[in-house]
Formats: C-alpha cells, structure tokens, sequence
C-alpha cells in the first residue's frame, strides 16, 4: 500500500522535502515509527497528523493513496 | 440561514493599506450595519539574540486551511448576530512593518462585531494550518511560535 | 512616561476610507508594532415608525469634549501595554452607511490593543459630551441614545 | 451676579437658543430652578450640570462670570 506524506514548516528542514510517498505500512503508529528510523530528529519535534485533511487523535489504519500530512505547531497571524 | 461556501483567504504578499481601504468602503451600502472591528498583524522587527527579524515568509496547508478557516466562520456566524466577516491572510514573504493578518467584523450593534473578532482571531492563530518563518537579516531564520 | 497633551479628535463630516488607510499606512515604520485593532462606527439607516434615518448631525462641548478624551486617553495608556492610540470623533453631518467613529490602538502583542480599543470606544459613547440627531428623510429628527 | 449658560441637544429644542446668560443666582439649585420656570420643559428633561467643564454631583455656589453647561445624555460615536 502507498501513502502519500506531506510535511510543513519546521519539518521540512529535517527531512529536506516537503513531499513524497511511503510504502509497507498499514496504520499511523507504522508509519512514524518508520519516519522516525528514516529520520531520527523527527522523534524530538512536535506535531499532529491529518489524514485526508482531518486530524486524528489515536492510531488510525490508512486507506491507498491517502494522504498523510504532518502538522507542527501553527504559526500564523 | 444560507451556506457559506469556503472562500479563498490567501494573498501572496503583504496585505495593503489600499486594500483595506476599498474593504472598508464596501461596506457603505450595507446600511443595517452600525459597527465595524479591524484586527491586522504587523511584522515585528523582534531582535533575537542580537539579530533582527527582517520579514516572515508564510506557507500553509491550503486545501486543510480553507476547509478550517470555513468551519471557524460558520462556528462564528452561529454564535454572533454578524452582518459579515472578512478574513485574509499573507502567504510569502511579508517584511517588518507590512501586515499579514485582516479580520474584518461588521454588525448592527458593536458588541457582536467586537466579539466576534477577537475570537475569529484567536481560533486563526490555534487552528489553521500556517507557518511563519522569521527571516533574519542575514536571510538566516527560526520558525515562528505564536503566543496563547 | 511622556505627557500627552490634549489633541483635536473631530473631523468635519464623514471619516473616509483614504483617511483610514493613511492612519495605518503610517504606522508600517513603527516596527515594534504586532497588532493593531480598529473600532469604526457607521450609520445604520435605523428605520422609526416607518422613518428612515438619512444622517445624523453630530455636535459637542468641544473644550470640554477634548479634556475628557485627554483624560481617557490617559488612563487607558496606564492600564495597557499600547505603542500607539488614534480616536476621530465626526462632528456635523454624517449620512447613512459613512463612518463617524474611528478608533485604532496598536500594541506589541495583540491582547493590550483588542482589550484597550473596546475599553475606549465604551468610554467614548458614555463619557465623551457629543451628541448625535438622527435626521430623517424628510429632515424631522430625534434625537440618539446609545445603548450601553 | 452673572453667569453664562450654555445647553446642548435636546435641551436647545426646549430653549430655542444655546448660550445666554443668567443674573441674581447663586448657586446651581438657585439656577436650575429659575431655568425651569422659565422653559418648564425643562424639569422633565434629564441633563448633567458642568461648571467650567467639570461636572457637578450636588449643588454648588456658583462665581461671577462662570460658565454652566447643561448637558443631556451623551449620544457620540
């Protein structure tokens, strides 16, 4: 199955993209526990998840071809 | 009451005293209203650490954003007697001193304008899906965190 | 902290939108400035007893009028963080759907300009000698009262 | 004694004029009472007193060429 990821803001700096697609993973904990092996300093930052733009409160199993963003804290105004 | 479709609140760039100016006069012929209230975030030139912010450069979550920011506005419409509500918002590069942030809140009575504002506001800042940059003079920079 | 000396705050007529925008084009170069709020009264064309308001006709104690909106001014600088406060107060004749009331504060953080600009317009409609008669179409009149 | 009486609003429609001036009173009751016998309208009208723009909560001796203002609730903005 592939998962389309999308990072925003501070993020971006450290996977150095802002988008790209993830595949072998059934649900929101696989999915950043293999970002975070991908990407260690992701385990220190900050952020919610949205799943085809709603955010998700508790582990949740991803559809084909969703899309998965990754929120840090909000900064505008 | 009728639906509001969601409606595009991004502008690339600063937002203009101009542009407020001719929001503003949009509003004359609207006669039942007898209230307005602005909020505009400015720039800061915050000096941190010995380096001074020069510009924020905003970016967002444009699709997710547009679906909150229609959600905050019917929230608000439900809550206040509001003859209407204007919200744009700075994507891009906006200098010290240049404005991102226009909420614009019109009622018969002040009270609901007033409210109405600073909430709408206050859920912009918390919920929607923008970030800010603080670019320093030196094109170095630190992401912003906003203040609760 | 500097005294403030009293200044005029009346306009002959309508406060136009260009005034208003000029009034925050000129404070992009106060770079300490986060957030702005503004208070903008407009004339509702109430319609009594099948009369529509066409203008109301403001008038004040002038002298007196000034020493209290320098008092206010005052007290409200003492009590909140501002960098900077703007009120405008129409005198004679305001027709309906134009601005009579403008007051603009501005602040580091957003909280001290939305709470001090609510404070003031509040203070304003109770405390400022000025009053307003609601002309009608046909050029009788009655005489406002605000609501508090 | 003379004072000058100046009234605002609604209280011009009762007087039919903005400033006069007024002789052989006192203090602000003497005042009030002579104004309400001669514009009777007056005594149902409610209205502050301000002597020499300061306003007033009870009655006050009133001095030579001092100027009272009559002043109906306020209705600015």
């Amino acid at each position: 199955m592939k998962v389309n990821i999308i990072l925003f803001g501070q993020l971006t700096d450290i996977t150095g993209t802002d988008t790209f697609t993830v595949e072998g993973v059934d649900d929101t904990t696989g999915l950043t526990n293999k970002l975070q092996d991908d990407y260690p300093a992701l385990s220190n930052s900050k952020y919610i998840i949205a799943i085809d733009k709603k955010v998700i409160a508790e582990n949740t199993v991803l559809t084909e071809n969703c899309t998965v963003a990754l929120l840090p804290p909000f900064s505008g105004g | 009451m009728t639906e509001r479709k969601p409606k595009n609140i991004f502008i690339t760039g600063p937002i203009t005293p101009a542009f407020i100016a001719e929001s503003i006069q949009q509003h004359s012929s609207k006669t039942t209203i007898g209230g307005h209230n602005i909020f505009l975030g400015q720039i800061r030139a915050d000096v941190i650490s010995g380096q001074t912010v020069a510009a924020i450069e905003y970016t967002t979550y444009e699709e997710m954003a547009l679906e909150k920011m229609h959600e905050i506005r019917e929230a608000i419409f439900a809550k206040y007697p509001l003859t209407c509500m204007h919200v744009y918002h700075s994507l891009g590069r906006v200098a010290a001193g240049e404005i991102s942030l226009f909420v614009f809140t019109s009622s018969a009575h002040r009270k609901a304008a007033i409210d109405a504002c600073e909430e709408t506001v206050e859920k912009i800042k918390s919920e929607l899906p923008v970030w800010g940059k603080e670019v320093f003079e030196d094109e170095t920079y630190q992401w912003k965190k906003n203040n609760f």
